[in-house]
């Protein structure tokens, strides 16, 4: 939930991308002068398999309000056997979230290969539109510490 | 003063006019899927409709988290070169009422005030929250299967150091209450409300005891002092499993941990409830802990409650009220317990653990 | 074996621990025992053979007995204990979490008739799965059809109706850990929330660090959890815990084939393995 | 307290002009932690690196972020720098500005406000990073070559030659593998045995060589440049110190057994040397066959064997061996054609052979001294058919992959028979001809120009008519059935890994596919080498394969071997996981969850409360963990760690992130 609340509102995505794939994907697209939205912050990782759900849920405790996590192709990864994991593991989670009333488009999780830079982009640009009609999330979200909006809880949260 | 049943929420509205009135109702969580509705008596900000219940059983939450909350910010800080700083945050100036709460958890309320205030240092934040709070305490009508306040040393029906003392009229099914100002912020509150008195009444009810008598030795304190290597204490916290309930739901905890949050490079300090009976709670650097199993833990509960203050501040810190009791996940039972320890030779080399339900039946 | 009462049960509960104490295998047999409300039982450690009679069997016995075992994991002796089929699960789960010996324990098998405790209307296992003597006849188990009828009728909500529940509950929560505490899945020797320096959790009892803890504790024992209902029992809030990590489980039964933990000891855990051939919805 | 030093980069223009770098930077001196902020045009240049280690000086740094490219382009770069100063090369971060910044971003003030979030990212991350230090593991300089074909030899005689000692452990009493069993081979018609023996003599006297022949790999452990082998010596009932292969023995034996070696179409002694030119040439006594060990008669061999060599009380052996590196060359076994082809026969009529067993019939030293003759009456044949993908490219029966090799033996056999027998007829029924190396079409040409009836399609039915074996097919081309009158039919059978590969792939640790073909590291760019460090792989064990690439796999894998062995000591990433023994539960949930196996549960002293006990806790293998941290996130108190990615700093970087 970022602090600015008029209707040019600019979504905060972090995304982790797995150094081997979708980190290399990333950067061909910085090669090939793509354009994409700015509000996608990546984290790099080195394979997707390390993104601990945990860090899922504290990206929307700090205000997130989308979280993407990317990986080589199932077979593809540079570990051999990491993605199937990461797979196992964000198909659960993306469920819980969205059993706990997080809208499943806020988290997401895709397999972008290092050659893939088209594939990021459209990602990256699908996913920002999508979290900007959704507007801010307010689920989850910790009182954002604010010395000048110390109590006051964010709207809609709290009843 | 006498006022009426029916005039209470009455009252509490010319009360709630300047001050905010917390009184003991029931919050209830639908349940779409189950249809069953949860209900929680515990004490909420009194508003326009909210049924109170005076009687019945207890609150489930102490009324502690209103002078002691669960989480309080201490100071807030930034490093940002010249501009930095340090401001303490205060609770709000913001006047509040207590009102209904019993003899017990007034004592628990006595015992904070010696934690807080005596003893050479002041706690600000809790000194502050305190001034501003004006407390109606009500005498007890059906105490609970676990409620033993009568055994502590606790009249169910006077709270000598409540602002004002309400009590049924006559018989406990009386239709008004008889309320007597104890001190000058209680005649403050009855002069609020004296256009509701209806003048005369019976005299208040003082016939509520306890349900639940156990045996307490008079010096359990001191006895208790000279029994910490006792075999008592292999067998009566055997079942314990460590959780912080009874110390988060008794009226008269009040350790608490210091953590920070820090954005960026701006922050707050804000202290929380902590509980004896986790096992990091003395745990030192290295992994060093002086309580390292449950049991070390439940006996320092339980010395704590009934001998430690004694030596500290002359009274014991356990005012009876039961919640522990009936909240306890394996059952322990800290009454049980004052019996055996009464009953118990202290020097005695080995022990079995008797029940203590099976000889005395329930009254 | 003609249908025992529950006291010819309790009196074989007792011999047996007799039995077993008067070997010198075992240091104590846990069980129940009374307190001073006869709804109400507490466990009990009977260390000797006189103790034993102190043991009671009736539908009040709900507590779990298996995690006291963790109390001491490096025992010089066995441990005892009398174990209904929850309990035998829990006894599994932490084998397979490699935080029990099988041989450290002496396990005396009760056949449970079903006990005063919500979660024993949905019990798939009344007979114990593993014991060294058994008390009672082998009931045929069957994993009953609403055990996931809670979760499919919360599943129906709008999701803001749902985040508004759980924001409802977690609201109540005080962060005592009784649920961790109790739950026989979460074994760990230093559990995460203990861990300030990391800071993966605070300890304030505020919404924000309610939340976190619940939904982390969900998904760390989402994939182990035996649903023997101690979580929601021990709540003094009354959470209903259980809806979020029966959650996961429902979605590995869904995802990855029929699944149902504490069988064995060396059934491998949904997380802990992967087929090649999984569902993949991130293509 | 961390002193951080920024530096933006202007990378000339390519940032500059869309990341207000002087704001990034001034924006940078508010970040906790930092004491020194600012931006130069070309920071990867020499006068940037300088500025830096100045700087270093200057302000007392110990900690570096640089907003610049990527970190995969110069994260090497600035650690090289950092290295000729006293800041620890591992105490940097690279927030990456150009590629995932400047370069896809067209809007000034957004992408500037990107840009700092992306500093203050990388300065919250490096404020937790510990200096790292890469640790040295010492090198065994001695390799192990499992299986003793062609690969296995030449693998071995390449590593032999760059000094390093190799011992090849091969489960037959005698080197050789596959292609010692061959007559010619394609498409240069040279004679296996001439161009095979003189390697296989070369192996055996080489003197780094060490041949465990009748021996099997017993168990692995240990990591690249220690794995600790223990090799089960089979029992031989030979004293091959003693034996200087006279051969008398042999001739004396008076059971005959089938020769597995000449493919069932011969018998042999029960104490034998599978081929004449077996190195070693000391014979062993078949434990089954032999009268004297199965029913304790005979013994003639004892007898008169003139040096004592012979030794029935022979039991098993184990030694324990330290290598340095491991090279897969377990070879291939024919398909068992009778089991998915029960249409052909299923192995009744002894004509229809597979082409192993041609090979044998037409070899000199084989049982017929090359007379290609029947095996059921010893007549010459004149029409001969070779059914091809037998069993390959064919997924309900088979096997789905193509054998490769087939296509060119198949049409070098019907050149050999075309040769041999004068006015003989050879028809080969095929799906397609694969001929894609050098020469292969060539030869594929000659031998239709030598009379090779070749005919598009599959055969459905071959069954016995008096003396002739009737092969029914159709040509696909004329769109009809077509029938052959056949004497003796050939079957190019499919290729399978050895027999009990499973077991040897268990052992190491390394991965199968769905074939039990063994899984190469990366099909195009790693293909000799596994997903282990330190073991390699060659030969048709990857994969069928014909022998030209089979020996340039070997040569591949032998220099992988020596660029191993060639140093005393190895340099490991410090980028591992490592556990804090003192949290560990010792649950083990990471361990399966490693692709390389590096973790393991070990006993340790530790302490339980206040009491000394030994605990079994998760302990990562230095040597073997690539740092993915897929144990991290199984491991629920977070104690297994990447170092260089830990939680701690992940959680501070999403921190700084949502600010």
């Amino acid at each position: 939930m970022s602090i600015k609340k008029d209707n040019n509102w600019e979504p905060r995505i972090l995304a982790f991308c797995c150094n081997w794939c979708t980190y290399t994907g990333a950067d061909l697209a910085g090669l090939n002068r793509m354009k994409y939205p700015e509000n996608v912050r990546v984290i790099r990782v080195p394979c997707s398999s390390k993104v601990n759900p945990q860090f899922v849920l504290r990206a929307f405790q700090k205000g997130a309000d989308g979280v993407l996590v990317c990986g080589c192709h199932p077979g593809d990864c540079h570990y051999s056997t990491g993605n199937y994991f990461t797979r196992r593991r964000f198909m659960l989670l993306q469920r819980l979230l969205e059993y706990n009333g997080i809208d499943p488009k806020r988290f997401q999780a895709k397999w972008i290969s290092g050659s893939e830079a088209a594939k990021f982009r459209d990602t990256v640009a699908e996913v920002s539109a999508q979290i900007k009609a959704l507007g801010p999330n307010n689920k989850f979200v910790g009182a954002h510490y604010d010395n000048t909006v110390m109590e006051k809880e964010a709207e809609g949260g709290k009843d | 003063m006498i006022l009426a049943k029916k005039d209470i929420p009455k009252a509490l509205e010319i009360l709630s006019k300047e001050a905010a009135v917390y009184a003991p109702s029931i919050r209830k969580i639908e349940d779409r899927t189950t249809g069953v509705i949860q209900e929680e008596k515990i004490f909420l900000p009194f508003e326009e409709g909210t049924e109170i219940i005076l009687d019945g059983p207890n609150t489930v939450k102490p009324p502690k988290d209103l002078l002691f909350p669960n989480v309080e910010k201490m100071y807030q800080y930034k490093a940002a070169g010249e501009d930095s700083y340090i401001r303490e945050i205060l609770p709000e100036d913001e006047k509040k009422i207590l009102f209904g709460i019993r003899p017990c958890d007034m004592r628990s309320i006595e015992s904070m005030d010696k934690v807080f205030f005596t003893k050479t240092y002041v706690d600000s934040y809790y000194a502050k929250r305190r001034d501003q709070v004006t407390i109606v305490a009500i005498g007890c009508l059906q105490p609970e299967r676990t409620c033993f306040c009568d055994s502590m040393g606790i009249d169910p029906n006077q709270a000598p150091q409540a602002d004002v003392m309400m009590n049924v009229a006559g018989e406990p099914e009386g239709e008004s209450y008889v309320l007597q100002a104890q001190t000058e912020k209680g005649k403050a509150l009855l002069d609020a409300i004296s256009s509701l008195d209806q003048q005369e009444g019976a005299e208040p009810y003082q016939g509520t005891v306890c349900s639940l008598k156990i045996r307490k030795a008079e010096d359990l304190d001191k006895k208790l002092a000279g029994m910490f290597d006792h075999p008592i204490w292999d067998k009566v916290t055997k079942g314990c499993i460590g959780c912080g309930t009874c110390t988060f739901l008794c009226p008269t905890c009040y350790c608490f941990d210091i953590d920070n949050e820090n954005y960026g490079n701006e922050g707050c300090k804000y202290r929380c409830w902590d509980s004896c009976m986790f096992s990091d709670y003395t745990r030192m650097a290295g992994g060093a802990n002086p309580r390292p199993t449950k049991k070390e833990r439940l006996r320092n509960r339980y010395m704590h409650k009934l001998s430690y203050f004694n030596e500290r501040y002359g009274e014991t810190l356990c005012v009876g009220c039961g919640r522990c009791i009936a909240s306890c996940p394996s059952h322990l039972d800290i009454s049980e317990f004052i019996e055996k320890a009464t009953a118990a030779d202290p020097d005695a080399v080995s022990y079995t653990d008797v029940p203590a339900g099976t000889d005395r039946k329930e009254a | 074996m003609a249908e025992l009462s529950e006291a010819m049960v309790q009196d074989l509960i007792r011999a047996e621990a007799k039995k077993a104490l008067q070997t010198g295998e075992v240091s104590c047999v846990i069980g129940w025992t009374a307190t001073r409300f006869e709804d109400r039982t507490k466990p009990y450690f009977a260390q000797t053979p006189e103790e034993c009679d102190m043991l009671i069997w009736n539908r009040y016995c709900i507590n779990g007995t298996a995690k006291f075992a963790l109390d001491d994991r490096y025992p010089d002796k066995k441990f005892g204990i009398i174990a209904r089929g929850c309990d035998t699960r829990a006894i599994n789960r932490m084998i397979h979490d490699k935080q029990l010996k099988r041989e450290n324990l002496y396990i005396i098998g009760v056949v449970c008739d079903g006990k005063e405790n919500p979660v024993c209307r949905q019990c798939a296992h009344k007979t114990p799965l593993v014991c060294d003597v058994m008390i009672g006849e082998p009931v045929q188990d069957v994993i009953p059809e609403s055990r996931f009828q809670e979760i499919e009728a919360f599943e129906k909500l709008s999701p803001d109706e749902r985040y508004a529940y759980w924001a409802k509950q977690y609201d109540k929560c005080i962060h005592c850990y009784a649920c961790r505490n109790a739950c026989p899945a979460c074994n760990c020797i230093e559990c995460y929330a203990d861990q300030y320096r990391v800071g993966w959790q605070g300890k304030a009892a505020d919404r924000e660090q309610n939340q976190i803890y619940g939904l982390t504790r969900a998904y760390h024992v989402g994939d182990r959890c035996i649903e023997c209902g101690e979580c929601e029992r021990v709540c003094p809030m009354h959470l209903p815990i259980m809806r979020q990590t029966r959650k996961m489980l429902k979605d590995i039964n869904d995802l990855f084939g029929p699944y149902e933990c504490g069988l064995s000891e060396e059934e491998t855990t949904a997380l802990g393995e992967f087929k090649t051939a999984d569902p993949d919805e991130f293509m | 307290m961390a002193r951080i030093g920024v530096f933006i980069c202007h990378c000339g223009t390519n940032i500059a002009s869309v990341v207000d770098v002087e704001k990034v930077a001034q924006a940078a001196k508010s970040m906790p932690g930092v004491a020194f902020a600012t931006d130069y045009k070309y920071m990867c240049s020499e006068p940037g690196q300088a500025m830096i280690k100045q700087a270093i000086e200057e302000h007392h740094l110990d900690r570096i972020v640089i907003g610049s490219c990527s970190p995969r382009m110069h994260e090497l770069t600035f650690r090289k720098m950092l290295k000729a100063t006293n800041v620890n090369p591992y105490m940097l971060e690279i927030a990456n500005l150009r590629e995932q910044c400047a370069w896809v971003h067209t809007d000034r003030a957004k992408a500037t406000e990107k840009a700092i979030n992306l500093v203050r990212m990388s300065v919250a991350k490096v404020g937790n990073n510990k200096p790292l230090h890469t640790s040295m593991i010492p090198i065994t300089k001695k390799a192990l070559v499992i299986g003793g074909g062609i690969a296995g030899i030449q693998a071995a005689l390449d590593i032999a030659d760059c000094g390093f000692d190799v011992t090849i452990v091969e489960k037959e009493p005698s080197i050789g593998g596959h292609m010692v069993m061959l007559d010619k081979t394609f498409p240069t018609m040279d004679c296996s045995a001439c161009i095979s023996t003189p390697k296989m003599v070369d192996a055996g006297a080489h003197p780094n060589i060490t041949l465990k022949t009748y021996c099997e790999v017993e168990s692995v452990s240990g990591y690249i440049g220690n794995f600790e082998v223990t090799i089960k010596e089979k029992t031989k009932f030979v004293n091959h110190d003693l034996c200087t292969g006279c051969g008398l023995c042999q001739t004396k034996c008076p059971t005959k057994v089938i020769s597995e070696f000449n493919q069932g179409m011969s018998k042999r002694p029960a104490i034998y040397i599978p081929f004449a030119q077996a190195v070693p040439s000391k014979p062993v006594i078949d434990e089954n066959a032999c009268l004297k060990l199965t029913k304790d008669k005979c013994g003639i061999c004892e007898k008169i064997c003139p040096l004592g060599a012979i030794n029935y009380k022979d039991e098993v052996r184990y030694t324990k061996e330290q290598f340095g590196a491991i090279v897969v060359a377990t070879g291939y076994e024919l398909a068992d054609w009778k089991k998915m082809y029960p249409e052909y026969g299923g192995g009744r009529y002894e004509d229809v052979i597979t082409g192993l067993q041609f090979e044998r019939l037409v070899n000199a030293s084989g049982p017929t001294e090359g007379h290609i003759v029947r095996p059921s009456d010893g007549k010459e044949p004149k029409d001969v058919v070779i059914v091809k993908c037998v069993g390959s490219r064919d997924p309900k029966k088979g096997k789905s992959y193509c054998s490769r090799a087939c296509c060119m033996y198949s049409a070098k056999h019907a050149h050999q028979i075309l040769d041999k027998i004068p006015g003989s007829r050879v028809y080969i029924f095929y799906m397609d001809v694969r001929t894609p190396g050098k020469g292969y079409e060539e030869f594929y040409d000659n031998t239709r120009r030598d009379g090779a009836q070749y005919i598009r399609g599959r055969v459905s039915k071959i069954y016995k008519e008096d003396d002739k074996l009737i092969v029914k097919g159709e040509d696909s081309l004329l769109g009809r059935p077509v029938t052959v009158e056949a004497d003796m039919v050939i079957l190019a059978t499919a290729m399978e890994p050895a027999p009990k590969i499973e077991e040897v792939v268990q052992k190491l640790g390394i991965s199968m596919d769905k074939d039990k073909w063994i899984q190469e590291a990366h099909p195009k760019l790693r293909p000799v080498e596994t997903q282990s460090a330190g073991i390699f792989l060659c030969g048709t064990c990857q994969g069928p394969k014909d022998i030209p690439d089979t020996v340039a796999q070997a040569s591949a894998a032998a220099a992988k071997v020596a660029a191993i062995l060639c140093h005393d000591e190895m340099e490991t990433s410090p980028m591992i996981s490592s556990v804090d023994q003192t949290k560990c539960s010792g649950c083990g949930f990471c361990v399966p969850t490693c692709p390389y196996k590096a973790i393991s549960l070990v006993e340790v002293p530790g302490r339980d409360g206040n009491r000394k006990v030994t605990k079994k806790v998760a302990q990562v293998n230095e040597g073997l963990c690539q740092g993915c941290g897929c144990c991290n996130a199984a491991c629920r108190t977070g104690c297994i760690d990447l170092k260089g990615f830990t939680n701690d700093q992940i959680l501070k970087e999403v921190d700084a992130l949502c600010l």
